[in-house]
């Protein structure tokens, strides 16, 4: 029984919703992850922004070709069907809709859909990539991430306070101690960790939390 | 994931009345004539699909292909660039009887709206047809002092195109010309399907020489030997035959 | 002496105006006709709107591949460095100003520069194809017309009656009587044939005709 | 034609100062690190050239390629998408510093206005950054119930391209992810200067495998096995080195 989950675990639980056959980008960071916990039998294709379709996943240290790598700059591999292409095409995928699933990190998610995840403020270098146009193009746009800040302050919150990525786009959130839909303007519990009930997480959240029909058990194996 | 589809039959059974439907080609180059024949079977076995409006460059030539399905009245629209042929008899009929309706696009404007479909982009600006009866009631702009007129994406429910190889993926390639408008077509599509002249293994296209990636298409079926809209019409070939 | 030129000794004209390593689009018709009249020594390079790059001349009668085919349907082949791409690329050298000349037919051309040349009407089933784009894309446009219809009237005019298909856009004009350059909203004589005086020419065009220091003969080899 | 150049010097001898210069590569894959060794070679041997706008979708990891060229101080504004890197305290410095401008633009954007540049499109719409701070001052406009940003196309006076195989008519292929930003922006210069592994005969590329097509490009120079970013980077190098 898990207390929360640990990024590792965050993936997995990703993982379990992608469909064979779904078109899937992972952004930087944790998302790549997910990639590695495709269910048995289910055969999802990795888009990455930088040109490549059907990739497959990191070579062993020392193999590597640094002109096969993801929008993260690692490394990764050929499979049979890989194609390459160019940047415009590349996001005609993301934009146009053919991708099935987005996910992304966040550092805030709203109850509104909105997306924070590439600015903490006016301070530093900015730096955006490609973010602005997967949570606008693909059908399914999810986020995976913490719960709560390293300081125990909410992530989910009723409106974003950092500069948006975008607005009204994330109906997924997979988050350390549960998973949630967006839709209709509030977050919907579908899991929780058993150790937490509603009230603990609800104090946990930046925003009210609604259910519709049964909360399950979110629990993850050792991964 | 397996995108092979068993026969052309399938390959167009889920094309519906009133479907925009894009069909690849430039002239007879590139024109998926055995998918527009299978769809021309279900016509006249059925009595679906038509009302269809139809994206093409051209409006068909003699008596197969597209000129064939207009022939068969499943067509209520074109959307094209040059609706004339060496034998463009079967659309003139029917355009000047007020059977058939034409939009009219500027070449590039057409493939351009077609990529914008395909590319998410809702609307563009171009120089073409600018001052001209093609730009009437459309948004004119100025940009670094030159005019220019607001065009939209075009989308559609199905594409027909052609191709040369192809992989259960969905991975295309095609045969020099006959590339045309078939790639930009299997972008703008909910569902794209593609005939082509020999299915290979996954790897069996070099990944540097993928022309549409898999993401692109839906739907593929092989049609080894794929006919010639030109060679046909050099041999007057009807379809479907008139013994039918 | 030249009387007048002959359809084919008028796409040997135009041929003489096109520089070594030019991109040439060449308009359906009679304009085809210039690629067989490239000079000695000259490399032009031709564009055709359905996705070739640098193909070759019509194969023999029987030879043909009616994959390998030019805007007007007609077959070519292929020549080392030939490159195959799809029309929203093939439109995009157009558009992109990458063309350094298009030479295109007319119905009519003004002294502004305006082009008819795709419709002469409401009668009949209209056709554009890719002259509205090409008009305003390749870096000099050129047309290769009779210098009057054939029942005697003017092509060259003040202004066109017929539907236009480009605003300004004809730089110059090589007919069967002459060539001429558009500029400042003026047709400027550059060269005529021998057997016409000035005043001759001026009542078979519809427009003022200028000149700009020498009006050369015009004079071309039997082709 | 002949478009290929004797040397590095020679293929960047025009860029002159406050010019717009396009680098191809995303990260380390695809940069084209020679010509841009060449260009830091010719600042320091003359002066020239500065103050330009550099298009990139990064700004430089470690002190080679762009870093380099930034370090030097020769880029007075940087167009990119993403400037972090493992090592990005060149760039970092510099702008916290207030010594270089950056226009910030989403990924997807950026790769769109540099083809509008090179396919004469002078703005479209994208639903990208609507509603966040890379919007603002933006025109929006809704299409089919759904809020749109209007871009600019982009173009440059030179484009910098590391390409796979180039022939003198200028006809190119990438290695794999290496293609990136490349081929754009070889549509959107108005000179575009290609370095290549491997200089072949016209035909030496199969015309269905031409990934930039000649006419995007205008000068051609070999450079034989290219250094990668990535691999200078981890072995800690500078560009020009201390001793220089």
């Amino acid at each position: 029984m898990n207390e929360r989950l640990t990024p590792t675990q965050m993936a997995w639980r990703a993982a379990q919703d992608i469909t064979d056959g779904a078109y899937v980008n992972l952004g930087i960071g944790l998302p790549e992850m997910v990639a590695k916990f495709q269910p048995p039998g289910r055969e999802a294709i990795f888009h990455t922004e930088n040109g490549i379709l059907g990739f497959g996943e990191a070579p062993p240290p020392g193999q590597e070709d640094w002109d096969l790598i993801n929008a993260g700059k690692k490394a990764v591999t050929l499979k049979p069907g890989t194609a390459f292409f160019h940047h415009a095409d590349s996001f005609a995928m993301v934009r146009g809709g053919h991708l099935d699933v987005a996910i992304l990190g966040a550092y805030q998610v709203a109850e509104t859909g909105d997306l924070a995840n590439w600015s903490t403020g006016p301070k530093g270098v900015p730096a955006v990539g490609g973010a602005m146009d997967l949570v606008h193009g693909a059908r399914r746009v999810a986020v995976i991430t913490d719960h709560v800040t390293k300081d125990g302050k909410p992530k989910l919150l009723k409106q974003c306070t950092l500069p948006l990525t975008g607005v009204g786009c994330v109906t997924r959130v997979y988050t350390s101690l549960a998973v949630l839909d967006i839709d209709g303007g509030h977050f919907i519990l579908r899991e929780k960790v058993p150790a937490l009930s509603f009230d603990e997480l609800q104090t946990m959240t930046g925003a009210r939390l609604h259910t519709d029909g049964v909360v399950a058990d979110l629990n993850a194996p050792e991964v | 994931m397996d995108k092979i589809l068993p026969d052309l039959a399938t390959a167009v059974a889920g094309i519906e009345d009133g479907m925009t439907v894009m069909i690849g080609g430039f002239g007879g180059s590139g024109a998926p004539i055995e998918l527009i024949h299978a769809l021309i079977d279900r016509f006249r076995a059925t009595g679906h699909p038509k009302e269809l409006t139809v994206v093409n460059n051209n409006a068909g030539n003699g008596h197969v292909g597209l000129a064939a399905l207009i022939e068969q009245g499943m067509v209520a629209k074109l959307i094209c660039s040059f609706p004339r042929s060496a034998d463009p008899v079967v659309f003139t009929e029917m355009y000047l009887a007020g059977k058939i309706a034409l939009e009219l696009v500027p070449q590039g404007t057409l493939a351009e709206r077609i990529r914008a479909g395909g590319a998410g982009i809702p609307a563009f600006y171009t120089p073409s047809s600018y001052g001209t009866d093609l730009a009437k009631g459309k948004e004119v702009e100025e940009f670094d002092g030159r005019p220019y007129v607001r065009e939209r994406w075009l989308k559609a429910d199905y594409a027909l195109v052609k191709a040369h190889l192809g992989d259960r993926l969905g991975n295309l390639t095609y045969r020099m010309a006959a590339r045309n408008f078939n790639p930009l077509m299997c972008m703008a599509a909910r569902t794209a399907i593609v005939q082509v002249s020999r299915i290979v293994e996954p790897g069996g296209i070099d990944p540097e020489a993928v022309v549409t990636p898999g993401i692109f298409v839906q739907g593929v079926v092989e049609v080894a030997n794929p006919a010639q809209e030109e060679t046909l019409n050099r041999a007057k070939a009807v379809y479907p035959e008139v013994a039918q």
